[in-house]
């Protein structure tokens, strides 16, 4: 019953907020709900496992990761899109709050589906409540970017529907049922093609949510027009939902002693994202566009490390949460930046330091924990990953992607330096911008966070960690 | 249980890592500033007394304090580490002293508390770095140590200059980090655990060791500055703030040169190559180093170019240390090392005063270039004195400390030739005459410094009116030049430092290893000095009335009565002939003098040394790539058309393969 | 016997249809296709399940209303609203894309082939039907110049999945169905919400205007 | 004679014997030119008369002119107290002498640039520059001549080390590279005692000069020290050639020293023959001659390898 709670909840406090009159108080309507999402999820991660509908909706171990980190996620951008939202007085936010809710609700409904076909439905329910978000900006660039994202996005789960039909036939037999354990437990004796065009498909369509190359188009225009609040939760939570979608479907193929096939789908798949992200963050004068071809490259990291196998499965997961909270530091004080300067190419923008002090600086360290420096935590599942693929005897992945994060750093660090060192340019003095309480305080509790993983990881956080790793492990 | 003088380095690395934080809090920096720098004293203090513990024990000492996500947080405290705490600690000390008149905070009210923050960082980290006994944790203070240093360097980022710099330091750090991540992440795969130093097991397949070298000599060569590693040093170092340069080249260096030390250690037997290709590296490092210093106009640009040279002297040192390892042959390895180390300690201490005096030189004058300067010898005397000593130790000149290194050297090499076990390695001996060149061509480039910069007479304003620093400054630079003096006159105290670095490294085949003082006598170059400076009291005792009394003139100038400051010799002139015959890698730049007519119009003349590779290699490559990497842009050029084109093909490709 | 030929019949139908969307330069006659369809594929369930229930029966009538009447609607609304010129404007020729498209069901019926399929289903025409729609859903998604267009080609894409949805009758909860439906309408529905838009924004459907974001 | 009276008598002759060696150059090139020439002792008549004079200073010099002839002359006193004259041991030997030795010229050669540059005259300048500049390359040819050596005597000390040819067999190969190292430490003489070819002690135009230009501030006593240093070193480097050029002991100290004495004499007879029968080379050329000689004791090295 919890986790129906847990999905309804977000659907109350949307139809609350609409119903709402007034502009100013609207918002207050996030933080409320943020909380209380975070409240029952962290009582749903630590209570046993419980199971309704038939088995529909449950939490198993990966979902409970991707729950917390969505909370948590939406927890802190709630509360930043209240400061940010009084910012943009001039546009209305009626629509815009709602959907923010339904997003909660439906990503958190593919955390705990069971069913192959409720998780799709899930998953193109968000990318519907996601549309508006990108689009609140009202601009021709932002129709642009809201009529890509959902022509590629859809056109993607529409393959991975297709998947999803092709996994069913393949597992298709006397009393046969689409809930992940029954499949799991029939892996067996699916056969083989379906069920390695199925792994195709799926993961090609759930790829373009995730945004592993060449399926990444979308990213860099919806998460350069959108708000940055709206990319940080694109970001840090609804890829992290398509890779949850992935994860369950490789477990599958792993069962069915399809896993050498479908491991390697995925290192090439996380190999070619890497080196895409990279040819594109290099000379990269948008900044937030620059963030998106980020994220490509770290969800190539996810499946590079859940291809390897073994130690880099822990290492992907964990990686998962350092990136999703790296990219809320990121994307949030990259927002603030664009406030200040009212621009968001390099061009215009320099000193952000200066000018907005906190922000400059938590951007400038978020650079660093992104690129897999210490005492930050992508460094430790970076180094995990690495190590990993150097344990098991794959040097020449290992050497390519260090030299990819060579050149995603060079690329980078140069627009980012641009940015953030120096003299204001004379963009940052037309605006009032300053950073407030709302603004800010997210943005440098996210980075705290950071920081927190890569010194010391909660017991409890890593028992789920080691839980869900264990619960991938399982090969033929 | 944490055993005492580890405790003790643990509880001074703290100490100094929050030195600075006090200062971050008000506003007013002013007692943040005294506040920084006295804890920082107290903290070197602090850890040169756990030092002195840890001599009188001998014991070396490991501690497990607490758990990483990945690795342990264990520190291990054994002769080595503790040999390269001493400078770290020491010039910390003495530069935020230094730094606490150089770099007031009335004076520099927007970057003086981040400054004095991040310098205690960096402090603590390198410590970490040299006790770390864990890789990862290792990792962690490596990076934060690039990280803080990185702040450090880019103190005054509203010059783009400075930006430039920083932004190439950063980048070859970050490469060099990224090697050691595949060192470490090989290493720990080989041994099964990230415990540091291991000696590799011996059934590791043949290609390990080899890879490892590779990858840790990069890896750390980055940070030492070997060439051609050494892309970022000389901006860097340049564009700091001085006490900063100090820092950076008298110990962040260092901590390169630890890796490559402990690098070289992780075999019992190396491969004899491994020497080989090092003292190959040194040499190099070495003539090209000083080559470049030659050419340089800019004083901190020299002493950066002249620390890679003596970098470069160093892991010569170091190869053939190694080689006498792989030989068996510990007279080699008491020799190679004990130069190495023994160079670590005397250039930490002339480097930084070197630094330190071209700060005060800046500071009183405001610029670097050595040819807008002149006469500063009368107008800043002590200033002059510290430098003239620090030039004559890094020259390799007796009685200073340079020299008792080079002699280690020397001597060590020149055995290569006779020992019978090295007889397939003799060859090594031709490093010799190298290492005679960079010592030539350190006196030369030094009299240069010291002539054009210091002597004669003044060429502008601002080097007339130039004056000797407050004692805030000056006291620091007097300590290392005492420094210098002392171990150079009397070896046998820093010898007594290295002993048990020595000890801890021979090689296994054979039992003892012998004592430096069994191979060179050093009574001899204790009395040597002595002699030289009496000989040269009593000479000129013997003329001491008319060396005190005198007429003075002008200078003679072949009857031209009326000389100009502006017609005295300058650096660039004075420096063409060497720089001519390194041609091949000094490809210094002229803008060329148009003169027409019989009255020609004033014009400049200006010589400008763009860094061999650097801006003839590194730049050009990284320019072509990105403009081969721009032309690939057009796979995202707008059409959402051509989007869904790339999905369409990637399930087809992706099926086809799968059938 | 007889109800397999008849589905197969049905089927040739299907494709039949999707070479005129190929074909076509007339965006009503397009979405008529379309429409049509959806009609086909909302009654084809009847027939191929074996078993015909209530759920089926409802699933089979929200389709036909979905398909052969809102969708098709809301297509007309957006096309009057626009008043643009009623021509499909193709990158590249109409004849090129039927012979695409053709060489796209070609392939389909070969790759189908190598998929083994259950005794019941080998005599039907499932498989590369649903492939080659959905090969000519993609064609209409790439080689059109008009967002409208390009929406009739989606739908037709999701026909294509539709059709192999047949195979899963059985298998296929109701609740999911239902859930597939309601996301198709929606899915649908903002879009054409989004080229209400483009059209106020922009005056017009064309494409090539929505390509200022890019490196 | 005693062990102890040799010392004695070392640093007597090295004290002694040095201006002796320029007055016989002179006489030679003089004999050569068809003149009479100065006296063989004219060189102590000028030292006692420069020894007697005031001084006259720049003023824009600092201690730093003044140190540089005593550090000099105590740098090169201290040399020839580490070399081994004839068949007599050097009164100090210790391992690694001889790169005290090689130092101790290199410290002389730093202070006298320094103090040049202190006149801030652009010509001592210019001569500071060309000293150094060819310093660096006689140095890598002197220290390659004493691996050589080193090889051949497998000893690390100037004494045994030059003495070696006395008493090791001297087969073709070890012949050969040790005429290689005599020639090519001919050519480090000619430089560091500032000889034709490289260059002319007694042209008077001060843009050819090398050594002689960085010492036109210097006065009287000062000057004094300055000629006895330069005397002295190339004293010393004729004694190291003469150890390879007539390696034999008589056995008898008094005929050993006769033989030291006459040999280095000849030595400077061999220098002004040089200097009177050829030409200055071009300064550009100079490095080219160095570097030829570095190459000769690789080669002589390789020989013996």
């Amino acid at each position: 019953m919890l986790l129906v709670c847990l999905i309804a909840l977000p659907i109350l406090a949307a139809g609350l907020s609409a119903a709402f009159a007034s502009e100013r108080h609207r918002p207050l309507v996030l933080p409320v709900a943020a909380v209380a999402h975070l409240v029952l999820t962290l009582v749903a991660i630590n209570a046993s496992s419980s199971s309704v509908i038939g088995g529909w909706l449950a939490l198993d171990p990966p979902g409970r990761l991707v729950l917390l980190l969505l909370s948590v996620l939406f927890a802190l951008c709630a509360f930043y899109a209240v400061g940010y939202l009084r910012h943009r007085r001039e546009l209305s936010n009626r629509v815009f709050v709602p959907c923010l809710l339904l997003f909660l609700s439906t990503t958190t409904l593919v955390t705990c589906s069971q069913h192959l076909g409720l998780m799709w439905v899930a998953v193109e329910a968000s990318t519907l409540a996601t549309a508006p978000l990108i689009y609140f900006n009202r601009t021709p660039r932002s129709i642009e970017a809201t009529w890509k994202y959902l022509l590629v996005g859809s056109v993607g789960i529409a393959l991975a529907l297709l998947g999803s039909f092709f996994l069913a036939y393949a597992s298709l037999g006397e009393n046969s049922s689409l809930l992940f354990s029954d499949l799991f437990a029939r892996a067996q004796h699916m056969s083989r093609s379906w069920l390695q065009a199925a792994f195709v498909l799926l993961v090609v369509g759930y790829g373009t949510k995730m945004g592993l190359a060449p399926m990444h188009t979308w990213k860099p225009d919806a998460y350069g027009e959108a708000p940055g609040v709206v990319g940080a939760l694109l970001a840090g939570g609804l890829t992290n939902c398509a890779f949850l979608a992935i994860v369950r479907v490789f477990r599958i193929c792993q069962a069915a002693g399809e896993g050498e096939y479908a491991a390697g789908l995925l290192v090439g798949f996380g190999l070619f994202s890497i080196a895409v992200a990279a040819v594109f963050m290099v000379g990269q004068r948008d900044f937030k566009r620059m963030l998106a071809y980020s994220s490509v490259e770290h969800m190539g990291l996810l499946v590079l490390g859940m291809g390897l196998g073994g130690s880099g499965i822990f290492a992907s997961l964990l990686h998962m949460l350092n990136n999703g909270l790296t990219k809320v530091a990121l994307f949030l004080s990259a927002a603030n930046i664009h406030r200040a300067f009212d621009s968001k190419s390099i061009d215009d923008v320099r000193g952000a330091m200066r000018r907005v002090p906190l922000s400059g600086t938590i951007f400038l360290f978020g650079f660093f924990a992104i690129t897999g420096s210490p005492p930050f935590g992508p460094f430790i599942s970076e180094f995990l990953i690495v190590s990993r693929a150097f344990a098991a005897d794959r040097y020449l992945v290992a050497g390519g992607v260090l030299l990819l994060l060579l050149v995603i750093f060079m690329g980078m660090g140069r627009t980012v330096m641009a940015m953030v060192q120096g003299t204001t340019s004379p963009a940052g003095e037309r605006t009032s911008y300053h950073d407030g309480l709302l603004t800010g305080v997210p943005v440098a509790l996210s980075l705290a966070l950071v920081l927190l993983l890569g010194l010391h990881i909660p017991v409890p956080l890593e028992n789920l960690l080691r839980e869900a790793a264990r619960f991938l492990e399982t090969g033929p | 249980m944490i055993p005492s003088s580890l405790a003790i380095e643990l509880a001074s690395a703290l100490c100094i890592a929050f030195s600075g934080a006090p200062g971050l809090l008000r506003r007013s920096g002013a007692t943040g500033q005294a506040i920084a720098t006295a804890l920082n004293g107290a903290g070197s203090a602090l850890g040169l007394a756990g030092l002195y513990l840890l001599a009188r024990s001998g014991e070396p000492e490991t501690a497990l304090i607490g758990l990483l996500p990945v690795g342990r947080v264990s520190f291990a405290l054994d002769a080595l580490s503790a040999l390269f705490l001493i400078p770290i600690l020491v010039i910390s000390a003495l530069g935020s002293i230094y730094g606490s008149s150089y770099w007031r905070q009335r004076e520099h009210p927007a970057n003086g508390r981040g400054l004095r923050f991040w310098w205690g960082i960096m402090t603590a980290s390198m410590m970490a770095v040299v006790l770390a006994d864990d890789a990862v944790l290792f990792l962690v203070a490596w990076e934060v140590m690039a990280l803080a240093a990185f702040f450090l360097i880019c103190t005054e980022d509203e010059q783009p200059e400075v930006r430039r710099a920083s932004w190439i330091y950063l980048v070859a750090t970050h490469a060099g980090t990224l090697c050691l991540i595949a060192f470490f992440s090989l290493l720990g795969h080989a041994q099964g655990s990230f415990s540091l130093w291991p000696r590799l097991p011996d059934e590791a397949p043949s290609w390990l060791p080899t890879a490892l070298f590779a990858l840790g000599i990069t890896g750390f060569g980055f940070k030492a500055g070997l060439i051609p590693l050494h892309v970022w040093l000389p901006g860097a170092h340049a564009n700091a703030p001085s006490h900063v340069s100090a820092l950076l080249s008298g110990v962040l260096l260092k901590v390169g040169i630890y890796g490559v030390v402990r690098v070289c250690g992780l075999l019992a037997a190396p491969p004899a190559w491994w020497g080989g290709v090092l003292i190959g590296l040194g040499v190099l490092s070495g003539v090209l180093g000083i080559a470049l210093a030659m050419a340089q106009q800019d004083v901190k640009r020299l002493l950066a170019y002249s620390s890679i040279e003596n970098i470069g002297i160093v892991v010569i040192g170091v190869g053939l240390a190694s080689l006498g390892r792989s030989l068996g042959l510990a007279e080699l390895v008491t020799l190679g090392l004990g130069g190495a180390l023994f160079h670590v300690l005397s250039h930490s201490l002339m480097k930084p005063l070197l630094f330190l005096s071209a700060g005060s030189l800046l500071h009183a004058t405001g610029t670097r270039q050595i040819s807008a300067l002149g006469g500063l010898a009368r107008t800043m005397p002590k200033t002059f004195a510290l430098f003239a000593v620090g030039a004559l130790a890094i020259c390799g000149l007796p009685p200073l400390n340079g020299f008792v290194s080079e002699l280690l050297l020397f001597v060590g090499l020149l055995r290569a030739a006779v020992l019978d076990g090295a007889s397939d390695w003799a060859w090594v001996a031709l490093a010799a005459p190298a290492l005679a060149l960079i010592g030539a061509l350190a006196a030369a480039t030094f009299v240069k410094v010291m002539g054009i910069a210091f002597s004669g007479a003044a060429r502008t304003q601002a080097a007339a009116r130039a004056h000797d620093p407050g004692l805030g400054m000056l006291a620091p630079m007097f300590a290392l030049a005492s420094g210098c003096i002392l171990i150079g006159l009397v070896p046998d105290i820093a010898i007594a430092l290295l002993r048990g670095a020595l000890a801890t490294w021979g090689p296994r085949r054979t039992a003892a290893t012998p004592s430096l003082e069994a191979l060179v006598s050093l009574n001899w170059i204790s009395a040597g000095g002595v002699l030289l400076i009496a000989g040269a009291v009593l000479i000129a005792a013997a003329f001491r009335r008319r060396l005190s009394q005198h007429p003075t003139v002008v200078t003679w100038d072949c009857g031209y009565a009326a000389p100009t400051p502006r017609m005295q010799y300058v650096d660039s002139s004075f420096s063409d002939t060497l720089v001519g015959l390194f041609h091949w890698v000094v490809r210094s730049r002229q803008t060329p003098v148009k003169l027409a007519g019989p009255f020609p119009v004033a014009t400049r003349f200006q010589i400008t040394v763009p860094d061999a590779a650097l801006d003839h290699i590194v730049l050009p490559l990284l320019r072509g790539a990105d403009r081969s990497l721009s032309r690939l842009r057009v796979l995202q050029r707008g059409p959402v058309q051509m989007y869904l084109l790339y999905v369409l093909f990637a399930v087809v490709a992706l099926l086809l393969v799968a059938r | 016997m007889l109800r397999l030929s008849v589905v197969n019949l049905l089927l040739v139908g299907i494709l039949l249809l999707n070479l005129f969307m190929l074909g076509t330069s007339r965006i009503r006659a397009l979405i008529h296709a379309a429409a049509l369809q959806g009609v086909v594929l909302g009654a084809m369930p009847l027939l191929v399940g074996e078993s015909s229930s209530w759920n089926g029966g409802l699933i089979a009538v929200a389709t036909v209303v979905l398909k052969g009447r809102l969708i098709p609607q809301i297509l007309r609304r957006a096309l009057r609203e626009a008043q643009i010129k009623r021509e499909v404007e193709p990158l590249i020729g109409f004849v090129p894309t039927m012979l695409i498209g053709a060489a796209g069901t070609l392939l389909s019926i070969g790759f189908a082939s190598g998929l083994p399929l259950a005794p019941e289903h080998r005599e039907l025409l499932i498989v590369p039907a649903a492939l080659s729609t959905v090969v000519t859903g993609f064609l209409l998604l790439t080689t059109r110049i008009k967002a409208i267009t390009q929406v009739v080609g989606y739908l037709v894409l999701e026909n294509g999945i539709f059709i192999f949805g047949l195979l899963l009758v059985e298998a296929m909860p109701f609740l999911v169905e239902v859930g597939v439906l309601l996301d198709l309408f929606v899915g649908i529905f903002v879009v054409s919400i989004i080229v209400h838009h483009i059209n106020r924004e922009f005056a017009s459907l064309d494409t090539r205007l929505l390509s200022s974001l890019k490196e | 004679m005693t062990q102890g009276v040799t010392p004695l008598i070392h640093f007597v002759v090295l004290l002694v014997l040095p201006p002796l060696l320029l007055g016989v150059v002179n006489k030679t090139k003089a004999w050569f030119a068809g003149r009479k020439g100065p006296p063989l002792l004219q060189p102590y008549f000028d030292l006692v008369r420069l020894f007697r004079k005031e001084m006259v200073f720049s003023e824009t010099t600092t201690w730093v002119f003044r140190s540089g002839p005593l550090v000099t002359l105590s740098g090169v006193v201290l040399a020839g107290a580490l070399l081994p004259f004839g068949a007599f041991d050097a009164p100090v030997q210790f391992t690694g002498d001889l790169v005290l030795f090689a130092s101790l010229m290199a410290l002389g050669r730093f202070f006298t640039a320094a103090a040049a540059l202190d006149t801030g005259s652009a010509f001592e300048g210019m001569g500071a520059a060309r000293e150094v500049s060819f310093a660096c390359l006689a140095e890598v040819a002197l220290f390659t001549g004493f691996v050589v050596l080193v090889r051949f005597s497998g000893s690390l000390s100037l004494t045994p080390m030059l003495h070696a040819p006395m008493y090791l067999p001297l087969q073709g190969m070890s012949a050969a590279a040790l005429f290689l190292v005599a020639l090519a430490f001919f050519v480090v003489l000619l430089t560091e005692s500032s000889r034709v070819p490289i260059d002319d002690p007694n042209t008077h135009l001060e843009l050819t000069m090398i050594h002689e230009v960085m010492v036109l501030d210097h006065s009287g006593p000062l000057l004094g020290l300055v000629l006895y240093s330069a005397a002295i070193k190339m004293f010393l480097l004729s004694a190291a050639i003469l150890h390879l050029a007539l390696p034999f002991t008589l056995g008898v100290s008094p005929f050993d020293w006769f033989v030291f004495v006459a040999g280095v004499l000849a030595m400077a007879v061999g220098i002004g023959v040089v200097e009177s029968s050829m030409a200055r080379l071009r300064l550009r050329n100079v490095p080219s001659l160095l570097v030829a000689s570095a190459v000769l004791c690789v080669i002589g090295f390789v020989l013996i390898l």
